[in-house]
């Protein structure tokens, strides 16, 4: 189970994909803190670690159920509307237990949907949304095992379902229960209040549990056997007499809780839910984070360190770049996350690469591919001096000589390559 | 005589493996040139460089005078090289005619697809190698020795002087087979010159005009086939002595274990209504049933019913100690004390990414658990004991099962199997692509596990191999159970006879 | 043959350009979603950092785009309590009523960084001290006074009741929700509000949903596009289905195209408020608050400590075509509102080299 | 190449997957048009076949890309982005070209970027945005044959990547060339305002002209052949001396391609460009139409015409939906679209599941399967009420009912095949 490049430096004792992404993790930390003008991470670490915890906490939640899925062969594409179904539901529940004076009191208290309830209510409502989140699992099991739904397709059509069946719900039961629709509701009891305030600790500490459980599943017991064989081979599995079918429910039921509770976590933060807008693309970055801790989307391999791992890491960098672009770093988020799946899945593959005698640039794709890789590398790096002190002026210059110099090295293997082919 | 192909020490190296060491090997032109080893000696691998599939090795290349580096397959069959792989290679979505042509498609003058001059040269080469499919039938539709016949005939569309087959008839039937060798004359009256792989030793006998033996990636020595025997061959092979077996004698079978009635697969939506029609038989315990029949008679089906594995609802009643089971599902067979080894290892047998330990201990792991969790140590013991009750020759437990040999991963499944202290064994077709050496020892085991008292069935698509091993023979056609011989009756020419019964009406319905 | 490449930082100098942070402390404007509306705002504050001298201050300005979600703005203001330059703050709340932004604004008033809204305020009733002043207008009378103009254009042609339907990105945005109440407040009894439609930012499913409109709705008298890019959906349709002039316009925030249109009579009305204005007080509030420069503070807020004394009214705009407009100064209590012809109000822009407001 | 399915119903000349689409949308049409209290749909036919060929045509040309993808075996996850960065990409080219009296004439033109632009620099641009999408294929290529990155992970990345690369580009160079960064840049030339006036007949010219070149390419030329035999079986294809990395070049620029073109369109439609907004989640129904149509993410199976009519089918049935509800519609957008796909993947596999014995609800997993999706459709059935005119009152029963309905039907279903199975 653990990755093939386990085989090299076999002296070392722990997983080499894991190491690398920690150290990886150490290194972006380090390198921040100095360049960075305030050096934040030095002067107000535990500021900066609360921060990055909190997301990489939230994220790895998500994530773990993301590679238990990947793990067994599947994809959940569904979390981040998952989340926001869960909130939705958790809510709206917390409606029904309302006390009566609270919608007495005026118009503008129900227009926003401030809602203040009893603890039965928060109860049944936290009760209510992971059920939800195992409902949506059986349903996905349901789609990809009876109607042989390819895992793809069935979370795609949650995907965009359940969002927007979160935001229906919202409009018809505030309309019915409040006489006027809303598609946000806030929620303000003391109770999400305490939850707000020890967020970072709360979560970090569910997650720990997750992983932990997770962990014991994947690697001490006979589900978690089962689970590596059915991505593996789906097949030989069903014929070894494993109940392949109960073993996805399994999983998808798994992801779906992480969703629902991450879903909670997510409404006490932002004290507002509206499905619309909640937590869009975050199975993305749930995928991500599974994919950069080692995860193969063929199905049969991932560890949960790693995933936890990755997403640890993901949110470091996104973090870090926020300290060193001051003003508007989530607009480069997105390349930042993209860039890394792309470095790290690579890396884990490199030692196949380098010994197969395959070309990295091969015939005319490559010729092609060459300055199309330039021009990226060149563009990024462009923007990404405007936003840095040094070289901040001659940008132009920046650009060219990157865009050249890149273009000049892939060119030399190019051409080392085709000399090599000869 | 100018040899057409001459291999200079070439060397072939895997990451881990060495695939070939320093092989060296003439080919005259217009022999028959077959090439023996045992799994993992590197036949394939030696015919994957010849034909262009694998590009990068050490060593020269010569075909007919020159030296070669082919950059792909397109290069080889330009030298007037082409290949039948030894896995089936088809597209299944796919026509028949469109298969065969792939990547040579014919062009109109237009430089757009002609489909039609396509499907006319199918036929043509179809009714060449006396089969009828329709050059329009998608290959999914296909039986799956149709199948590899397409392989033969796309091999053959490109009438080139170098053909290589490696393993061709490991999924034809017996009549095939010799449709087979009648195109194989006819192509040696052209002149060309054929490269044949095959562990099926009449095989090579009857066809070959020189013998080269490969072993652990070396040639070890090539030999005119008149100037040799089966044992000598063998024995190279293996590089021992293969003491000659004799099994089965003094096995006394105990009380009846498994009772099959009238048991019945239907086949829904096909012309042929059943599957499997009205098999009766009963095995009993240390004792030893061979199923024989052509491809495609419906023998995996059988041990699929047995296993509760089959994909419709199985009519007519099993018995097992003489109480009635219904198995909806391989694990209430396996709990009911049924193991089943299914055919074809690489999918539906071994788990790629895990190691030789995981894969043996898989389906007895509750075993090893306490308060839920797995202990490893108990695991290790447990796998670690069938590594040793059947010799497997391993690294360890924590190899990667892929690095093993065929025969060895066959034994290590069989060992999955055996950990669930089952008390009838299902073997379908266990020792297909298995070299000579490990199929003695498998032969071996069956005969030892049976004397313990364990009970089993095997099927096969090699009746020698069936007549050693099985002290009964249920014989299979289209389905139809047509005969069972007692060890005593059961003759090669007999088991054909009833095996291919019917088989002339199955051979018009599709 | 490229100069503007090294001539960027002449540009804009020091004001929008975060990386001025070695020594100097920043003042961040964070914003609710990124649009037009908010350019004129980024105008605004450069303007005021050169008018006022932020970097002899040793101070800069620089402005944060929001993503349209709580969660983006939550995100960024823990983002800003992690960084130790940022001395001030100044937020257009994504929502009103979230306990965890007002929240997170106390948490940065403890850390000694100063907070106020603009725009957008938080919801007074309950977080007033979340902030320490609000600037701009607010949008419940923005809309009403949209509601006034589209009113007076109605009766001037003889429509005396019917349905109207506002466009919105999203329905739940604080400023979407006042400026349509406002709206239906003074549009007039008779004319019934049946639909407001959400096109979650996506102009061209902005288009479809006034053609749907146009097709689904019965007796159509008014369009309302309440963010900016709702104005060009709504006047490209009515052309489109040749409905221009058959049925009554009125916008909110004056963007290129809305501009455009109105010269070409098919917005009859346009609300437009000063986000370049609210930039240049948002410098000269926030640096009289670092400094402590309690003159200036009293100067913009003469009425501190009584009620509503902690808000400052940026100027708010009522645009027609011209003075044909049935639309007069009258209809407004002074003060509150500037009335201005289109020609006046380009002439405006340019003043202040401004495209859109 | 041909669904399955064409077994049954042998006499039916047409492929049958195409045709029960095409009844669909018929269908949805006429009973839309009946339903709807004001008969839109034949009063104003012309009014709403506009509307929904401008949008069907867009749809299509991506997901034409889409479908050609998923034949060779892979998948594109990018082409929301892809369209945002072409647009971007045109509207950047089109500024350097802003004449120099637009630039006089004050700043305010260039402020919030709007452009006016002589025909060359239109010319130009457009040849860049349609470049822009084979680069980003010939990247997607490179990633996915030469780094071996699974398609998923490759399109994953740029999916996360080019939107904001786009974002990052614009801020970039409107800061370069006008002082003032914007992230919306405003297109208003003569040539865009015409194109905006025809952009039905337009797009729909350019989509029919597409799809008949796609379809002649798929099932008249050999490279189609080669399309097909890759995504069937790749290792065959590649063993039989078929490229298959070019062949998947050209799939994945291809698809780049379409998206571009669609970017134009849209860039035109909108006359603005908003790289953060524009064309989200544009290729999750560009991959449900393909889906929709026929097309199998296994690979090798799909159609040209299925992808169309997919298309056509999701715009009409959404826009029907618009058109019944009459408030408010966008909000189950998500949800019609994932309901339209797993009904229709469902039905696609319908007959094989029947043939087999297969149970819908097996064991434990059926009997929690059950609850929870009689629910989901009372839930629904109940929403839906609430905005049509019949039925609008008393609708906690219609949703009971409906509920308790759903719920007595799969319970009957499931008892049926637990005897069957005895
Ligand atoms: N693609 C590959 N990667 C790694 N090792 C390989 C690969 N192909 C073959 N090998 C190894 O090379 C050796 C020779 O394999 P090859 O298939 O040539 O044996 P063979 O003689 O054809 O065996 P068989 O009789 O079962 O076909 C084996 O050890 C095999 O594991
Ligand atoms: N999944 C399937 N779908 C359709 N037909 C099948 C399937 N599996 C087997 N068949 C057909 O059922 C018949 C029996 O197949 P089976 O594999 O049992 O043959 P067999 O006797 O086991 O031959 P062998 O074991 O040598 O492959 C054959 O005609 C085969 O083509
Ligand atoms: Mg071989
Ligand atoms: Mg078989």
């Amino acid at each position: 189970m653990s990755a093939p490049s386990g085989r090299m430096l076999a002296w070392w004792p722990f997983p080499l994909t894991e190491t690398a992404i920690f150290l990886a993790i150490v290194l972006v930390y380090l390198v921040t803190g100095a360049l960075d003008p305030n050096h934040t991470y030095f002067n107000a670490w535990d500021a900066s670690a609360k921060m990055i915890l909190r997301n990489a906490a939230l994220l790895g939640i998500v994530a773990l159920g993301a590679s238990v899925v990947i793990i067994v062969g599947g994809i959940d594409l569904s979390s981040g509307s998952m989340i926001a179904f869960s909130a939705t539901t958790c809510a709206l529940i917390m409606m029904f237990f309302t006390q009566p004076e609270v919608q007495a009191s005026g118009r503008i208290a129900m227009d926003t949907g401030l809602v203040t309830v009893s603890g039965l209510g928060i109860f049944l409502a936290m009760v209510g949304a992971v059920l939800s989140g195992l409902m949506v699992g059986t349903l996905h099991t349901w789609m990809v095992t009876s109607i042989r739904l390819p895992p793809f397709v069935a979370t795609l059509a949650t995907l965009v379902g359940l969002r927007s069946f979160a935001r229906g719900m919202c409009l018809f039961l505030t309309k019915q229960y409040w006489g006027s629709e809303t598609e946000k509701i806030t929620v303000n009891t003391p109770f999400f209040g305490w939850l707000r305030e020890n967020n970072v600790w709360i979560s970090s500490v569910v997650f720990l549990v997750l992983a932990l459980v997770t962990w014991v599943i994947l690697s001490r017991t006979v589900l978690g056997r089962h689970i590596y064989a059915i991505g593996g081979n789906e097949e030989a599995a069903r014929l070894s007499g494993i109940r392949t079918e109960n073993v996805k429910w399994f999983a998808y039921c798994f992801s779906g809780l992480c969703s629902a509770i991450a879903g909670i976590f997510l409404m006490a933060d932002n004290s507002t839910v509206q499905p619309a807008l909640m937590a869009q693309g975050f199975e993305l970055n749930a995928i991500a984070s599974a994919v950069v801790g080692g995860c193969s989307l063929q199905g049969g391999i991932g560890t949960v360190l790693g995933t936890a791992l990755g997403a640890l890491f993901l949110r470091v960098v996104i973090d870090a770049v926020a300290k060193l672009i001051k003003a508007g770093a989530d607009v480069y988020q997105g390349m930042i996350v993209g860039i890394i799946v792309v470095v790290a899945v690579t890396s884990t593959q490199f030692s196949t690469i380098s010994h197969s005698s395959r070309q990295f640039f091969p015939g005319w794709r490559g010729i092609w591919a060459i300055p199309t890789i330039s021009l990226a590398a060149g563009m990024c790096v462009m923007m990404g001096s405007a936003n840095i002190q040094f070289a901040k002026d001659r940008l132009l210059l920046v650009g060219i000589i990157v865009t050249l110099v890149s273009l000049a090295i892939l060119s030399f293997i190019k051409l080392l390559e085709s000399h090599r082919a000869k | 005589m100018q040899p057409i192909i001459q291999i200079r020490s070439i060397t072939k190296t895997y990451p881990g493996v060495v695939a070939l060491k320093d092989v060296s090997l003439d080919i005259l032109p217009g022999e028959l040139h077959a090439i023996c080893g045992e799994n993992g000696a590197g036949k394939s691998t030696l015919m994957k460089i010849l034909s262009g599939v694998v590009g990068s090795y050490e060593g020269e290349l010569h075909v007919g005078g020159k030296l070669v580096q082919f950059g792909g397959t397109r290069a080889a069959e330009e030298a007037g090289i082409s290949i039948i792989h030894q896995e089936l290679n088809l597209v299944e979505q796919l026509s028949a005619a469109a298969n065969i042509f792939l990547g040579r498609e014919l062009r109109t003058s237009l430089g757009f697809r002609d489909d039609r001059a396509m499907e006319q040269a199918a036929e043509h080469l179809f009714r060449e190698l006396e089969c009828n499919i329709g050059a329009k039938q998608p290959v999914s539709e296909l039986r799956v020795g149709d199948q590899q016949l397409i392989e033969i005939a796309k091999a053959l569309s490109l009438s080139s002087e170098i053909l290589i087959m490696d393993e061709p008839t490991s999924a034809l039937t017996e009549s095939e087979v010799e449709r087979l060798y009648r195109v194989i004359a006819r192509l040696r009256a052209r002149g060309v010159t054929i490269l044949y792989i095959s562990h099926k030793m009449d095989e090579v006998f009857r066809l070959s005009d020189r013998i080269t033996i490969l072993r652990d990636g070396r040639t070890v020595q090539t030999l005119v086939t008149k100037e040799t025997n089966a044992q000598q061959i063998t024995q190279l092979m293996v590089g021992r002595e293969i003491a000659a077996l004799d099994l089965g004698t003094e096995r006394t079978p105990g009380e009846v274990v498994l009772q099959v009635e009238k048991l019945r697969l239907p086949w829904p939506g096909h012309a042929r209504q059943w599957r499997l029609k009205d098999i009766s038989f009963e095995l009993r315990q240390g004792e030893i049933l061979g199923i024989a029949g052509l491809m495609g008679a419906g023998r995996t089906e059988l041990l699929e019913c047995l296993f509760g594995a089959a994909h419709d609802p199985v009519q007519g009643t099993i018995r097992l100690h003489g109480k009635v089971q219904q198995f909806a599902h391989p694990i209430e067979a396996c709990e009911a004390g049924i193991a089943m080894v299914t055919e074809d290892r690489k999918r539906l047998g071994i788990f790629a990414e895990m190691n030789v330990g995981q894969n043996i201990s898989l389906c007895q792991l509750k075993e090893a658990t306490t308060a839920g969790l797995v202990s490893s140590q108990r695991e290790e013991a447990m796998s670690q004991s069938m590594l040793q009750s059947l010799a497997v020759k391993t690294a360890g437990l924590v190899a990667r099962i892929t690095s093993l040999s065929g025969g060895n991963q066959q034994k290590c499944i069989i060992g999955r199997w055996l950990l669930t202290k089952p008390t009838v064994l299902l073997l379908d077709d266990p020792t297909r692509g298995v070299d000579v050496g490990a199929k003695a020892e498998l032969y071996r085991l069956m005969d030892r596990l049976c004397r313990e008292g364990l009970a089993i069935i095997i099927t096969s698509s090699e009746l020698p191999e069936l007549l050693t091993v099985s002290d009964r023979i249920l014989v299979l056609s289209e389905g139809r159970q047509t005969a069972m011989f007692s060890r005593a009756e059961a003759t090669e020419h007999r088991i054909l006879e009833a095996a291919t019964k019917g088989y002339a009406e199955a051979a018009q319905a599709n | 043959a490229l100069p503007w490449f090294a001539g960027c930082p002449a540009a804009t100098p020091g004001a929008g350009d975060p990386t001025q942070s070695g020594g100097t402390k920043r003042i961040v404007f964070l914003i609710n979603i990124p649009d037009p509306y908010w350019e004129a705002n980024l105008q605004g504050l450069n303007e005021g950092a050169k008018m006022f001298d932020l970097a002899s201050a040793g101070l800069s300005v620089t402005q944060d785009p929001g993503n349209g979600t709580t969660e983006g703005q939550i995100e960024k203001l823990r983002q800003y309590a992690t960084q130790d330059d940022i001395v001030g703050v100044a937020i257009s709340p994504w929502d009103a009523d979230s306990p965890a932004i007002v929240e997170e604004l106390q948490k940065l008033q403890k850390k000694g960084v100063k907070v106020i809204t603009v725009d957008n305020d938080v919801n007074r009733e309950k977080y007033r001290d979340s902030r320490s002043f609000y600037l701009g207008t607010d949008n419940l009378i923005a809309g009403q006074a949209l509601g006034t103009g589209l009113n007076a254009v109605l009766d001037a042609k003889g429509v005396k009741s019917g349905n109207f339907v506002q466009f919105v990105g999203n329905t739940e945005s604080d400023n979407a929700r006042a400026r349509m109440d406002g709206v239906k407040d003074k549009i007039g009894a008779d004319f019934v509000e049946v639909a407001r439609e959400a096109d979650g930012s996506d102009t061209g499913r902005a288009k479809d949903n006034v053609r749907n409109t146009l097709l689904n709705h019965k007796d159509i008298v008014a369009l309302v596009g309440i963010w900016a890019y709702n104005a060009p959906a709504i006047t490209g349709v009515l052309q489109e289905t040749n409905n221009t002039g058959k049925i009554v316009v009125g916008t909110f925030d004056a963007q290129e195209l809305a501009i455009e249109a109105m010269a070409k009579k098919e917005i009859d009305v346009m609300v437009v408020q000063n986000p370049f204005d609210m930039g240049v007080q948002t410098v000269r509030l926030m640096k009289a608050m670092i400094q402590d420069d309690q003159a200036t503070i009293k100067e913009m807020f003469p009425k501190q400590g009584e009620p509503d004394g902690d808000m400052y009214t940026t100027g708010l705009r009522i645009v027609v075509p011209d003075e044909s407009s049935p639309i007069k100064k009258e209809l407004y209590e002074e003060g509150v509102v500037e009335f201005m012809t289109l020609a006046q109000f380009r002439e405006w822009l340019t003043k202040f080299g401004l495209k859109s407001s």
